[in-house]
């Protein structure tokens, strides 16, 4: 049925080791990106037969693993290059290779005359691989691959710019990170596979048999371990509190990389996970709990950070942090398919919001090129008065950032609503609920303030580069406003395939079809939930959803509002702010200084540690005690050797006295 | 015929001699010629040994013996006379290179 | 008469021997090692090896000594100036008496078998020792015999080697 | 071919006769010379690989009486089973690339150089295929010996310091081994052996007290060849002076017999101890993963770095080993393999720089991808295998070794070693951006020339295995797998027979009070149905 389904990693792969191997000989651009792209659209094309097959099938039977081949067997533990059809991984391939494709597109007029033009293709297709590998994965382990892969690809895509040091800083600082996550999905794994194995011999590590053996699995315990042990995987891929540092430093990397690795899809990985193993993490409502706490903590925290980052790049991480939190909590609050529809529709606009800052940054930075200035390109205090010289990316920036501020009627309204909503109104955290549901509403508020003082800033008001840098400043090429359209469209519509129960009610029983859609995912998790709520499913009135819904919309208006007012109306009043508060403006502008608490608390005693125990243990003790032997055996060899006089005399001397006390001994004994 | 004892501890006496002046002169030459002494101590007793026994083979020993000790007078002396080169004296206490 | 002859010989011999020790100047001690090679030919001749004691003064006495000699002349050496020996003659003389003791022991322990082999002194009379001698060399020791002429060898190329000023 | 294994461990020594004749001063010619020897050693080993059957026993025997002493007879006895068929091609495989390696570096000496590498795979390979153990022991000692002149004669600046702590401790290791050897003859000539083959020592049932002592000779021997914490000082040393060729092969090869030793001897004829000394080898393995890597980490000299990071490695290897489990023992296998040809790997990538540069500090490089983009490239995979990402084959070896300990008793032990690979990412890509990226600043670094042909040569092979190992490691696995398994058996076996008289060999004054509750735990903690070893031993908990 899918066995062609192997070919949606294969075609990226091919394209990698195309524009790899060959890339730095093929050296026409065109070429270079029209391989890349088109192994992306080959993979899309794939994708979408995949998903209709997928719709034509009823709703019990969408789901089918592919084998490929058997990867590694050892004894009771096996490992296929399998796949794993079902409508969660098929909504992913279908963001991923869909908003891939338009990145890929974008990219060739972006990256155009950059050093090293196929390298970036070619990263750009193993990422693409790396990402579909780890969404179709049938089981852990190949999940991991693509895990690991997709953190390879980011790490040498931040780095891409590797004579810039900071660069190479953060894409080493993001794979570290990384890396700690990692750790927590190996301990994970491996404790889910002991623990399913030795207590109810069930040794595999691949999905729908975990999932269908998910029912011998205790509630809490070692459940709990094993979850929190992924959710540290989570919180390194997804940037979460507390490893979410890297994200904003990953920055240092080409736009369309942020676009495509860090707002778009990799980033989501880890809500993609916490979907996949639905049936696991609803067995634990201590570990739903702390993934809604930290989701609802980073939502807030990051959006705090947002409000005051000049960087314009920046000010997207930092949104994309917190969004990634509004998806944690929903996965906390067992609204899985609230998740992953924010997460399909975060992928729309914040790449539309992030190829829209390309733009940007792309035509200021030919126009500060023009002039000679070595002024920042990224810096909003740089900007302003964009809206008429580039209008169409102003467009499709403004319609995201209206999605992104969860204004009704666009896409992200629908996917933020549903997830406050299941924040208030999910049976596992009781009173919590009232507080995680009031983060995510200031965090709603502050969004849409930096949001839009990011877009006050950039497009509205006096352009604030020198005039004769202005004049240079120009919409970009076709080839990059097009995937902005598309993916501000998306925006725009892309809510409309998961409107909320209540809103669909009242248009007349629209239904909700991206939940209808993943339902065969997530329907046992949620029967269980049913039965086993912890607080007993609450009833709700209607009115109550209303208001909260109102509330949120208000709050974002709100924000929107004092955004206007600051950067627009009187723009005095930010550096009065400042002036008055400058040790709490200090602290956010940088970063709540989490990036110094880290270095002080981690790096530099892992460092210090690392010296103390090279020249301290390995020099003085080891070596102290093999050298101390070897002393030891040296200055007795030097009183010893004394004997050896050189002398001849001395030597017939004691072989004479040798030979008279030995045949004097056997003679008179 | 004389008693064979008395051929062997004359030949003994006389390898005592020699092991006395090995160990106390210090000229090589003179140390050498010691060396010499003793070897011929030892040739006296296979000689009177080999004649006492009526067996000749002792008899080309001390023949052996005798190429030997001419073998080692020629190196030997060539030697000192390397060291002298190289040192003025042939004195067994100035070389002492023979350590470590 | 053989008794008194044999004890004037040890005597002489003993006391060339100990001269050979004693000179200060080693051409005195050569001299006095000649003496003792003398005796020890005499000695040859009392115990019925005529050849033996022939070679003895031919290579000994004449040939090693002359080298000897030569040698001692050729390097020039003085009389030991300031002390000719170079340990205590006394701790010297103990291990030497020691080795006398240990070696006349050995003698007077083991008791030499009775004559075992062919050869009695009116044989070597009649036939002559210098043929036994021969007859033995050339049949039984061909082959040490021949070797020793390959140790002759290597001793003068070594001793020419070593001589040479500059190798 | 039956005596095909004995023509591949000798060809080297006909390759030493002909460097012989060959004048000292034709250097190309002995290198070329040298490097047809050890690719017809290649080859000739291949068939061994293909004729290998997929079963537990020992292949390829060759089994004639060599040294008769006394009652016991020291026998020619080789032979390879999957655990060694692997390490023998690795050792041909990596002699070829060692040759090439230096084809340049050394100048030298260059016949006495080539001769003591063919020595060297001389040792190394007999020691892989010994089945006696006295023969053995001789191939221990003969490998020594050319990898000491190795570094002392080619090496760096303080090749002579390195070179003797290198010998002096191995040295060390193999006097004990010897008396544990010399122990278990006597053991032997006891029970009635005439011969030193270990598969009759295997069968030798020793008695839980003489397993102890012997486990403890042979095992600290092999932990410092492996090396283990505390005893990995010599390591980075030596590796450090030891030029490109010994740096690979002492990394690649030579590491192996202290991890292969445990797997052949040790563990298999030792098991009892083995298993009583688990948490004190897991100890050391996982404070040398932890330990290597945070001193990796703050190393200036890139060298140093990758031999700490060996130590790292290894620590890995002898914690698969230890989990007495199929996907442990694999692991550690896998893992001595992916070492072999990634850390072989990264002292190549050094030994390119060292010899452009002449210095191997990190800080005078920086920058350098702009420069040389092949040798970039072949570094970043290089090192991603060896940090053990998903799809090379360092992942397949250390998730390998981390599940199957984690599956077994030293469960805790596990979690902390997990954090290691947190580290190696740290400490690798550190230096790995330390050295190519940044700008490229120093002008002596801006007349780099990339690689040259050779040099990418010797690189492909290396490279292709990585993935070829990451992506489809099953044929590997299939081929040691029943040895494996065979091995295992072994341990369990004889550890659940040997508990038996378990009692009676606790001190005397131990009140042996309720044997029964001791026997149980015990039995269950190895996981084996205790029904089938010994049907003595009545079970409670099996028999539910």
């Amino acid at each position: 049925m899918f066995d062609n389904v192997w070919l949606i990693p294969l075609f990226p792969l091919l394209g990698f080791l195309i524009n790899g191997l060959l890339g730095k000989k093929i050296k026409n651009e065109t070429v270079i990106g029209g391989i890349g792209a088109f192994a992306v659209l080959c993979s899309f094309a794939v994708s979408c037969m995949t998903i209709l097959k997928l719709l034509s099938l009823p709703g019990e039977e969408r789901l089918a693993n592919v084998k490929v081949f058997t990867w590694m067997t050892c004894g009771n533990f096996n490992a296929d290059i399998a796949f794993l059809i079902d409508p969660l991984s098929c909504v992913m391939i279908m963001i991923v290779t869909g908003v891939g494709f338009l990145i890929h597109i974008y990219s060739i007029g972006y990256m155009h005359g950059e050093e090293g033009f196929y390298r970036f293709f070619a990263y750009l297709n193993l990422f693409m691989f790396s990402m579909l590998l780890l969404v179709l994965g049938n089981n852990l382990l190949l999940m991991f691959v693509g895990w690991e892969g997709v953190g390879l690809c980011s790490y040498l895509l931040i780095g891409y710019y590797f004579h810039k040091k900071s660069a190479g800083d953060a894409g080493k600082k993001a794979f570290v990170m990384n890396r700690v996550g990692d750790f927590g999905f190996l301990l994970g794994a491996f404790t889910l596979y002991w623990f399913m194995g030795h207590n109810f011999n069930v040794w595999t590590i691949q999905f729908t048999e975990l999932g269908k053996n998910a029912h011998l699995l205790p509630t809490g315990g070692v459940v709990t371990v094993i979850t929190l042990c992924f959710f540290l995987g989570a919180t390194g891929k997804s940037a979460q509190i507390p490893l979410y540092t890297w994200l904003p430093d990953a920055m240092e990397g080409p736009t369309p990389v942020s676009a495509l690795i860090h707002a778009a899809t990799m980033v989501t990985a880890g809500v993609y996970m916490i979907g996949r193993m639905n049936f696991l993490f609803i067995r634990s409502p201590e570990t739903l709990m702390v993934i809604a706490v930290i989701g609802a903590c980073t939502a807030l925290f990051a959006a705090t950070i947002g409000t005051a980052q000049n960087d314009i790049k920046r000010v997207l991480a930092y949104s994309t942090v917190s969004q990634l939190g509004y998806m944690f909590l929903a996965m906390g609050s067992g609204a899985f398919a609230a998740g992953i529809f924010h997460l399909m529709t975060h992928a729309f606009f914040k790449a539309c919001l992030f190829l829209g800052s390309g733009a940007v940054i792309h035509s200021m930075h030919h126009a500060l090129h023009h002039v000679h200035s070595h002024d920042d390109a990224q810096d909003m205090r740089n900007m302003g008065g964009l809206k008429s010289k580039m209008p169409l990316t102003f467009l499709t920036f403004l319609l995201a950032t209206i999605a992104i501020a969860g204004i009704p009627g666009f896409s992200g309204f629908f996917s933020k609503d549903e997830i406050l909503w299941q924040a208030f109104a999910n049976p596992h955290h009781g009173q919590l609920n009232y507080l995680l549901w009031g983060m995510g509403a200031v965090a709603a508020g502050l969004t849409a303030f930096y949001m839009f003082r990011l877009v006050f800033m950039t497009f509205f008001g006096e352009c604030r580069i020198t005039p004769k840098a202005k004049d240079h400043l120009h919409e970009s090429p076709m080839v990059i406003v097009i995937p902005l359209i598309v993916l501000a469209g998306l925006s725009v519509v892309g809510g409309y395939i998961g409107i909320p129960k209540l809103l669909g009610d009242l248009f007349g029983g629209i239904p909700n079809y991206f939940e209808h859609y993943l339902e065969p995912v997530f329907r046992l998790s949620e029967e269980y939930m049913a039965e086993h709520a912890a607080h007993g499913v609450a009833h709700h009135s209607v009115a109550l959803e209303w208001g909260l819904m109102g509330t949120s919309v208000v709050i974002a208006l709100i924000g929107i509002g004092i955004a206007f007012a600051l950067y627009v109306v009187n723009t005095s009043i930010p550096a009065k702010f400042t002036a008055t508060f400058p040790a709490l403006h200090r602290a956010v502008y940088n970063k709540w200084y989490i990036d110094e608490l880290y270095d002080y608390v981690f790096v530099n005693p892992c460092k210090a540690l690392g010296r103390f125990l090279w020249k301290g243990f390995d020099v003085v003790v080891v070596d102290g005690v093999v050298n101390g032997v070897a002393k030891v055996v040296m200055s007795f060899g030097g009183i010893i050797r004394y004997m050896q006089s050189g002398f001849v005399y001395d030597y017939s001397w004691s072989m004479a006295f040798g030979v008279v006390v030995i045949l004097g001994y056997y003679l008179f004994k | 015929m004389e008693n064979l004892n008395s051929y062997l501890t004359v030949s003994a006496i006389l390898f005592s001699i020699g092991t006395i002046g090995v160990l106390t002169r210090k000229n090589a030459i003179v140390i050498f010629m010691c060396i010499e002494l003793m070897l011929n101590a030892v040739n006296l007793t296979f000689i009177a040994l080999s004649r006492y026994l009526g067996n000749l083979d002792g008899q080309v020993f001390v023949f052996f013996v005798m190429t030997v000790a001419a073998a080692e007078a020629a190196v030997g002396l060539a030697l000192m006379i390397a060291f002298y080169n190289n040192k003025e004296s042939i004195d067994v206490e100035d070389v002492n290179m023979l350590k470590w | 008469m053989e008794t008194l002859f044999f004890a004037i010989i040890t005597l002489v011999a003993i006391v060339s021997a100990i001269l050979v020790i004693s000179c200060k100047n080693p051409i005195n001690s050569a001299l006095a090692l000649v003496m003792t090679f003398f005796c020890l030919a005499t000695y040859y001749v009392m115990l019925d090896a005529p050849f033996m004691a022939a070679i003895q003064v031919m290579v000994y006495a004449g040939a090693i000594m002359v080298l000897i000699v030569f040698t001692i002349m050729l390097l020039n050496i003085r009389v030991d100036a300031t002390k000719k020996h170079s340990h205590k003659i006394l701790l010297g003389s103990i291990i030497g008496f020691f080795t006398l003791i240990n070696t006349v022991y050995i003698l007077m322990k083991s008791h030499a078998a009775a004559p075992t082999g062919p050869f009695t002194g009116d044989m070597i009379k009649q036939i002559g020792h210098t043929e036994l001698i021969g007859q033995e060399m050339f049949t039984k020791f061909l082959l040490p015999f021949e070797i020793t002429s390959i140790l002759l060898l290597v001793a003068i190329v070594g001793a020419v080697i070593l001589a040479k000023k500059k190798l | 071919m039956s005596n095909l294994l004995s023509l591949t461990t000798f060809l080297p020594i006909l390759g030493v006769l002909m460097l012989l004749f060959i004048p000292k001063d034709s250097k190309s010619v002995l290198r070329s010379v040298t490097f047809v020897v050890t690719v017809v050693t290649f080859i000739a080993s291949l068939p061994v690989l293909i004729g290998f059957q997929n079963n537990a026993d020992f292949q390829f025997v060759e089994n004639v009486p060599w040294i008769a002493a006394g009652p016991f007879a020291m026998r020619y006895n080789i032979g390879i089973d999957g655990i060694s068929l692997w390490l023998v091609i690795l050792t041909t495989f990596i002699m070829p690339i060692a040759v090439l390696s230096t084809w340049t570096a050394v100048e030298e000496k260059v016949k006495e150089y080539m001769i003591c590498l063919l020595l060297l795979e001389t040792g190394m390979l007999g020691a892989f295929i010994s089945l006696d153990l006295f023969l053995f022991y001789i191939f221990w000692e003969v490998m020594l010996i050319p990898m000491y002149f190795i570094i002392g004669i080619w090496g760096g600046k303080n090749k002579i310091y390195a070179a003797i702590k290198f010998f002096v401790y191995t040295m060390a290791g193999s006097v004990l081994m010897l008396v544990a050897l010399i122990f278990l003859y006597f053991k032997g000539t006891a029970a009635g052996m005439t011969d030193f083959s270990l598969l009759h020592f295997y069968d030798l049932r020793l008695d839980p007290a003489t397993q102890t002592w012997l486990f403890l000779a042979f095992a600290f021997s092999f932990a410092i060849k492996v090396p283990m914490f505390p005893l990995h000082t010599w390591l980075p040393d030596a590796h450090t002076e030891a030029p490109t060729a010994g740096s690979v092969i002492l990394a690649a090869i030579l590491l192996k017999m202290g991890t292969y030793g445990y797997v052949r001897f040790a563990m298999p004829l030792f098991p009892d101890a083995a298993h009583r000394f688990t948490p004190l080898i897991a100890t050391l393995a996982v404070i040398g993963i932890i330990y290597a890597a945070l001193v990796a980490m703050v190393q200036e000299d890139v060298k140093k770095l990758v031999a700490y990071s060996s130590v790292a490695h290894l620590g890995f290897v002898m914690l698969g080993l230890f989990a007495f489990n199929e996907q442990g023992i694999t692991g550690g296998m896998l893992q001595m393999l992916n070492h072999g040809v990634s850390t072989g790997a990264l002292f190549l990538i050094v030994g390119f720089i060292y010899e452009r540069r002449h210095t191997r500090l990190i800080t005078d490089f920086g920058g350098l991808s702009k420069q040389m983009p092949i040798f970039a490239t072949i570094f970043m995979i290089v090192t991603l295998s060896s940090i053990g990402l998903p799809g090379t084959n360092g992942f397949v070896g250390e998730f390998m070794v981390l599940l199957g300990a984690f599956e077994s008793e030293i469960r805790w032990y596990t979690v902390i070693a997990t954090s290691g690979v947190i580290l190696s990412a740290v400490y690798m890509l550190w230096m790995f951006q330390r050295v190519m990226f940044g700008e490229l600043d120093n002008p002596k670094n801006q007349k780099l020339l990339d690689l040259n042909a050779r040099e990418i040569g010797i690189m492909l092979p290396l490279i292709a295995l990585i993935f070829i190992m990451g992506v489809y490691p099953n044929p590997f696995i299939e081929k040691m797998q029943p040895a494996i398994n065979k091995l295992i058996a072994q341990t369990k076996t004889s550890s659940v027979t040997a508990q038996l008289p378990v009692d009676q060999v606790l001190p005397a004054g131990h009140p042996v009070v309720a044997p029964a509750p001791e026997q149980n735990p015990a039995a269950e903690q190895q996981n084996v149905p205790a029904e089938e070893a010994t049907p003595a031993v009545i079970n409670p908990h099996d028999a539910k």
